[in-house]
């Protein structure tokens, strides 16, 4: 058995697979088949300050080898996360991420500092990237500047992990990569959704009321892979790479392209045990190719 | 408690036009499933000879599609459902092969649950059918007479019936749309008749189907001053509460119900129908 | 049967599918199956003005529910063009569209002005969106002001109606599409492939050599869907929308979003009648729906 | 001229591990393919019942796969090919049942073209084999006897060489890798041997197998003074010159040869072999 164990931006992880956010619940609903502490890490449901409804309408369409999606954050808010769902994450002994959204800056701070006093928090994922709301969210990620000044702020006022969540949907994703190692952030994910539409053909209309939704699953893996490859090369940041994960191949690409770990996404929906599989997966690669640790193969694929 | 179960087809065949009945090998789900719950089933899981695993080598259709348990024999450790084909998804489920390995997730949602002994009619629209057959059978066992009314759009549909009429014990009333069987007109009429008639003599109705018919039903059963349980279908990806895209509104408008672990069996005040 | 004939920025198509630029060679390859005076528009493989080898290694890597390709533009460029391949595709009395690619301005109009005394010249698709090759290509198609420039000279240098064909790989597709609307194109083609890369986990290396490539393919579909959605609305330009079109619903998808045509790419390899049955099933579409010409239907999802 | 024509799968067997035989009724391609042509597959069609056509209705895997030609039987418009798993392709291909209907591009690219009287040894390695029955066959009846030198991995492949055994006129020269059947070695020590013994005796050299092979194949052959033809294997997207993809590097430096329409068989010395 080869070593799975890496260090993520400071947080130690037992293997290198972690849950992408928003698609493994809080942990709980997977547990039938898999626990949260067998997973690298436990990435929870995006949270904002005050509880969120989500998106009217439909929330899902498939599409080929993808999902679109529109939750619109749904979330029961930062308050009731850290008083009725944090205390049976910890009974968990899950390595577990805090996916955190706002409509501004303060609302990000302000999240950050209800955390600070948490036990049971390995680091924060700053999502600056969901397609799916409104304010905050998108406008960040596209506009190296504003991503600067807000992860500056979360960064000085917490002494967490700070994990910054890229978007794909920008001419150049290493410009916000670098403005957050400026900012001082302790590590990147990438990527959050792809910006994409579907039409419903009998009613004529978009299937989604917000017109616009996120593309995940197989068919952005290719993007997803591009831009984990550049953005590992571009900063000194250690990255968690996800888009499109279907298998250990899939996840090992993401390594050899520079990734210190990778998260499973719209995969869980479709095989609920695939963190199992991937993590033997992996091992099983090391082994067939001689490595002792799964540290030996990042970024090899670097040219 | 669910499991991941990997199936085996052992019986497929088509009972009317685009309706299909499937029973698959699944000892783990086939013991624990209850009446209105449902599966998840990956329509077209390919083997991976060079990994020796059941895996994901094909990943179009990604999802997998929620069918709702339609008869269980726990002996035999199968599960049948009984499925209509509309779009992609189900067209493959109905290519495969019986023999061919199916990755089925179950049991999932919230059945109907009724206390025994209960006098129930049960109120269906087309395939809407299919979740009720394992309730009448219960029902029927417990010798409490259900009641079936059961609405199609024409006779070739009758078929869906055959089960519930080797059932003992079962009250059958039929409505076809376009008049080549039973009564000629919507189910909810047939309702309407039925519950100026036995309204008394019954505790609850049970209805699946179309949501504008399940909506009627629900307004001529409170109307009766009779509870509802109905059975709704969302778009879902996951099946088990990770995704929050099944939503359905609830009448109190405070929050988002969610089919697959909320429901898909609600109450009738509790969420709002479209249509 | 309904109207199908569309004037797309002033050409006249018999039905609105064409064949995607490098995806149907020219128009001889499928005479087989189909002939190109079928189509609504042949649009031929990219053409530069001196001969193109095209890239080394690994062309084509299939992806899930895509493909990857790095082409490189191999052609025999304008001249030979013009003198061996044009005289054969007149004898098709095709609608033929000449898709043009050059390192700089000036090569785009020195190809433009060699074949403004051609015959059997329907109209020019102006690729400033290909990701495989190092100078020209994507540099254009990222940046307004250079867009600008070029399609202005373009322009200026012949009467034949002006496609430009732009890149999914921007954070604002709609800038681009301006800059061509002030430049004076007539119509604009939309999209070229998504920048993304794969890994061989064997060799654990890129499987391309340029590392990057081109994805296509129905995995791009709502990616495609929401830019043709988005710019038939910003621009008053005819669009001819592509990307991932697999089957007619798709086609309808485009046209309901905004697309005057359409144009079938990738498709083609998989099934090499597709446009035979979309053309069918764009007619049975809208005669089940009660339309009368394909142009009723353009744009009706818009909110 | 080539058909995009469906097929049914007439006969689907496992000769060998990760190697399969199939036949298809093809009857259109089936009369008018040439030994070392090709057909485009696709692996995991699927029937479109509500708009009643083989449609497009799965998306992965997209493209299809190219498989030489191993027999024909145009009497009974039926095409057979053997093929090798080795990535999801060809296991979803495995994995399809006598019966099902696929969609074939064919007859591609260009075959052997051999002038009827000549003297050929034929040199293969492992599933390289596939491209040479068809022409085994048209040599034999012609009464030229061919020589085969067939190399494969071990023994439990040599029943890939079943039908060649029946062929009148066929002498047969085998190696294994492993040694557990005929020459322990590789089958191109055999053809040096072969070469040094029979060398006048033949007019040409022809091969199929791992690039590596074939060009020690054309290095032994070219220092014999005999011209070789050989079967090489692309990435293909088309099939039939349109995307471009599928190059070799042509000897001359010139220009890219394509694989689907240039080939696949070249001359031994007009393209780079890699390896
Ligand atoms: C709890 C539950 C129980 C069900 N039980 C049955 C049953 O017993 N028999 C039966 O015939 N059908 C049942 N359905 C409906 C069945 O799930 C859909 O008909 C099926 O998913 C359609 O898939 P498709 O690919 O053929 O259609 P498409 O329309 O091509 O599907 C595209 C996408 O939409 C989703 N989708 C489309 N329609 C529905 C729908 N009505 N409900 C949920 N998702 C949908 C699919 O999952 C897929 O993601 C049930 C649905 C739910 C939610
Ligand atoms: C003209 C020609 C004739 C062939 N004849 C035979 C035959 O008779 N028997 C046989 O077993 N094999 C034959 N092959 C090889 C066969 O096409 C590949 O083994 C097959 O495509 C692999 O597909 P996959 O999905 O299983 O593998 P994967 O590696 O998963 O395929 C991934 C992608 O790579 C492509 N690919 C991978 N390997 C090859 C290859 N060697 N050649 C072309 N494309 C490849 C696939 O088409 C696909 O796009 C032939 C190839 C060519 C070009
Ligand atoms: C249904 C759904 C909900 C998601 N919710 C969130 C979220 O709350 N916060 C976030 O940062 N990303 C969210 N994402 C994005 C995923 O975490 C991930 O970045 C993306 O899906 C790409 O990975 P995949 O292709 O493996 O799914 C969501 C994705 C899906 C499909
Ligand atoms: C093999 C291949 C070659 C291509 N060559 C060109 C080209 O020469 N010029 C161009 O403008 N686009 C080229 N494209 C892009 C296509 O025209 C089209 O924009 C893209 O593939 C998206 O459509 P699709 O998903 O239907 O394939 C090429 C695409 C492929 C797959
Ligand atoms: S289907 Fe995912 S929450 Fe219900
Ligand atoms: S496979 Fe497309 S040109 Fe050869």
């Amino acid at each position: 058995m080869a070593d799975l164990k890496v260090n993520f931006a400071g947080i130690p992880m037992k293997n290198p697979v972690a849950s992408a956010s928003g698609t493994f619940g809080f942990g709980f609903e997977y547990q039938s088949v898999i626990s949260p502490h067998e997973l690298g890490a436990l990435v929870v449901k995006g949270l904002t300050l005050s509880p969120k409804r989500g998106n009217q309408g439909t929330r899902l369409h498939e599409t080929a080898s993808g999902l679109l999606n529109s939750i619109g954050l749904e979330n029961p808010g930062i308050d009731n996360f850290i008083n009725e769902i944090l205390p049976d994450l910890r009974q968990c002994d899950a390595t577990t991420l805090i996916n955190i959204s706002g409509g501004n800056d303060e609302e990000y701070v302000e999240i950050t500092q209800k955390l600070n006093n948490c036990q049971g928090i390995a680091g924060l994922e700053v999502n600056i990237s969901c397609p799916n709301i409104r304010e905050g969210g998108l406008v960040y990620g596209v506009d190296p500047e504003l991503t600067y000044r807000l992860v500056s702020k979360v960064r000085q006022s917490t002494s967490f992990p700070v994990i910054v969540k890229l978007s794909p949907n920008v001419t150049d994703i290493t410009e916000i990569a670098k403005a957050c190692e400026r900012a001082g952030a302790d590590g990147l994910s990438l990527i959050n959704t792809v910006a994409g539409m579907a039409i419903d053909i009998d009613q004529k209309e978009p299937v989604f009321d917000n017109i616009s939704a996120g593309l995940s699953g197989p068919a952005i893996k290719p993007i997803a892979l591009k831009a984990v490859y550049q953005v590992s090369q571009a900063v000194d940041l250690p990255v968690m790479g996800m888009g499109g994960i279907y298998n250990y191949q899939d996840a090992i690409e993401f390594i050899l392209a520079g990734a210190t770990s990778v998260a499973l996404g719209t995969v869980n929906f479709a095989e609920p045990t695939a963190a199992k599989s991937i993590i033997q997966g992996i091992d099983n690669y090391l082994e067939r190719e001689g490595y002792l640790s799964v540290n030996d193969i990042r970024g090899l694929a670097w040219k | 408690m669910w499991y991941d179960e990997l199936g085996k087809i052992s019986y497929h065949t088509k009972i009317a036009p685009q309706i299909f009945l499937m029973k698959i090998k699944l000892p783990k789900i086939s013991t624990s499933i209850h009446p209105g719950q449902f599966v998840n089933i990956q329509v077209n899981g390919a083997y991976d000879q060079k990994e020796d695993s059941f895996a994901t080598i094909i990943s179009d259709p990604l999802l997998r599609r929620p069918i709702s348990v339609y008869d269980v024999c726990p002996q035999e450790g199968e599960l049948s459902i009984m499925y209509q084909v509309v779009g992609r998804g189900t067209q493959i489920l109905s290519s495969q092969a019986e023999g061919t390995r199916l990755k089925v997730m179950g049991p999932l949602g919230n059945g109907f649950s009724l206390d025994e002994g209960q006098k129930v009619a049960l109120v269906s629209g087309g395939i809407g059918i299919a979740p009720l057959y394992l309730l009448s059978k219960k029902l029927a066992s417990n010798n409490c007479q259900p009641h079936l009314l059961a609405g199609f759009s024409g006779e070739e549909q009758v078929r869906l019936l055959q089960d519930f009429h080797e059932l003992n014990n079962m009250n059958i009333k039929l409505a076809t749309d376009d008049g080549s069987a039973g009564y000629h007109g919507q189910v909810t009429d047939l309702l309407k008749n039925f519950l100026s008639s036995y309204q008394e003599q019954i505790d609850m109705v049970v209805t699946c189907g179309p949501e504008i018919m399940m909506k009627k039903v629900v307004d001529l059963a409170t109307r009766a001053n009779l509870p509802v349980k109905l059975s709704v279908e969302r778009k879902m990806a996951c099946g088990v509460g990770a995704c929050l895209g099944c939503t359905c509104e609830s009448v109190d408008n405070q929050s988002y119900k969610h089919a697959c672990i909320d429901g898909p069996v609600f109450w009738g005040n509790e969420v709002k129908l479209n249509g």
